[in-house]
């Protein structure tokens, strides 16, 4: 249950865990804030290593989306899989970020 | 279909059983509950247990040809539930007591924690301030067929059923107003 | 190690409940168990049903860093307990009762079920006349560093215990004359 | 859980299943006589996809490993897990046949 980061060019990656939930979303969150801060105006959450999201986990990623937001970064949510899209989709993270499926 | 067959095996053994112990106490009726595809599951709250109980009921719906996309609304309402109980519960024992019913078309998770009763917390479904808490429930009737909420003596208890189909219309994937 | 802030965490739960139930029942204080690391499953018993028990422990045992080969082990001896409760207990309820607790140095594997009774059942360890059969108990005792019976009033109890071990010293691998 | 059959050049290879039990034991027994009594000599038992043995498996192998024996013919389990070479030594499967590990 690690989040790791990798330069991807222009895009910032950042790597979600197996269980996003409270403490690993929040981790993802602190990590996506220092980038944005730094000046990052490209971040890629992927979702290749997630199984189970919970709903505390999505509460978070929508502040990671708010902060993006908040300074005009480009936000994608990467190699989520379908499972995890539909949950998105059910509160309407679809609507507010771009999810690329696995 | 084993059920029956299981059940005639069951009543054998349970006469065997009776002349193996002829000197013990009458067995109440009750003590023999034949329920033949009924698993329970006692977890102990926090350090992310609801995940052993989501491969748990996992592999049991797999095995009753629910299909992935079934499996993972499962596994996801479950572990909603779980954390609910953890995080609501005031439970004394921290523990979560939970039931897996496997019938012919449908599986139905209980999940019970003592502690604090449904109706003694803030009346449910009021979107609390911070329009990001509140899901949890909505997750639930979404991603389950039939969900009810039960206070128990001591606690409270969720019942959440979903129905098996090989094919067939989906529900509506919108939770949101 | 996590032990002492979940018992404060759990007193403190405790009050607040008993704060919220103010005309409930006195709770007995057995009912209030601090148990950290105790796991429940009940089974029914057949159709393999046991490899979903070995897959709960499996992934119990991984996340207390048991390694690789005692981890199989465990699975191995509960897989094998389970056959035994299942064949020769004459349950009437048809369930495999298991408890699963971690210490901070091992794990302690209880396999219950109701029925016959050990000492009802022929002797044990007896080499049956089919050199084939009754290996089940040999390679139990072989796998896990501790293996007790225990006749309880309505069946048989099976206790195993698997120590933790980071490295050193391994077990002889032979249970055969 | 299924076992399925492959000829291999000479050898005959019979897969055993995820879990060993006595069913998919019976199972690997009958394919195993079978093959024998149309004059199969040289037979492999492959492993590869077993993770469970159980001890009611491991007394029909040694049922295989006689009937291979009293025809003369050749046999090896092959593909077989480090836990599961363990448990065929802790029952002495290893004086009587050929293991070879994953
Ligand atoms: N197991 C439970 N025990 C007591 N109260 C509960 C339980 N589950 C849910 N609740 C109550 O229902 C409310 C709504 O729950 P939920 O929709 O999951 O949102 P959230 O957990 O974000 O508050 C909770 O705030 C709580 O008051
Ligand atoms: N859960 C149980 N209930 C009753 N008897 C048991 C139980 N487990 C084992 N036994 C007794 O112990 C004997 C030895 O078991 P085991 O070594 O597994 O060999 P096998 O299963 O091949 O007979 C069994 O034949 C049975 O009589």
């Amino acid at each position: 249950m690690n989040t790791s980061v990798q330069p991807l060019g222009e895009t910032i990656t950042v790597f979600a865990s197996d269980y996003l939930n409270k403490l690993s979303g929040e981790k993802i969150e602190r990590e996506c804030r220092e980038f944005l801060q730094a000046g990052c105006t490209a971040l890629e959450v992927n979702f290749k290593n997630t199984e189970i999201v919970n709903s505390i986990g999505i509460s978070i990623l929508l502040g990671v989306i708010d902060a993006a937001s908040d300074v005009n970064a480009e936000l994608v949510f990467s190699d989520v899989s379908e499972h995890t899209v539909e949950l998105f989709e059910m509160l309407g993270l679809n609507n507010r970020v771009v999810l690329k499926l696995r | 279909w084993t059920v029956k067959k299981d059940r005639v095996e069951a009543e054998r053994v349970l006469e065997a059983n009776l002349v193996l112990h002829p000197s013990a106490e009458p067995r109440p009726a009750l003590r023999y509950q034949f329920v033949p595809n009924e698993y329970e599951m006692v977890v102990p709250m926090g350090e992310d247990t609801e995940l052993i109980a989501a491969h748990t009921i996992e592999e049991i719906a797999r095995r009753h040809e629910f299909e992935p996309r079934a499996i993972n609304q499962i596994k996801t309402a479950l572990v909603e539930a779980c954390i609910n109980a953890t995080e609501h519960g005031m439970s004394p024992d921290r523990k979560i007591y939970q039931k897996f019913t496997i019938d012919e078309d449908k599986i139905v998770i209980t999940i019970s924690n003592r502690g604090v009763r449904l109706t003694d917390a803030k009346p449910l479904e009021i979107s609390p301030d911070d329009q990001r808490r509140g899901w949890g429930l909505k997750l639930l009737k979404t991603l389950m067929d039939d969900v009810k909420f039960e206070q128990v003596n001591d606690g409270t208890r969720i019942s959440m059923t979903k129905f098996l189909r090989t094919s067939g219309p989906e529900k509506s994937a919108s939770a949101t107003a």
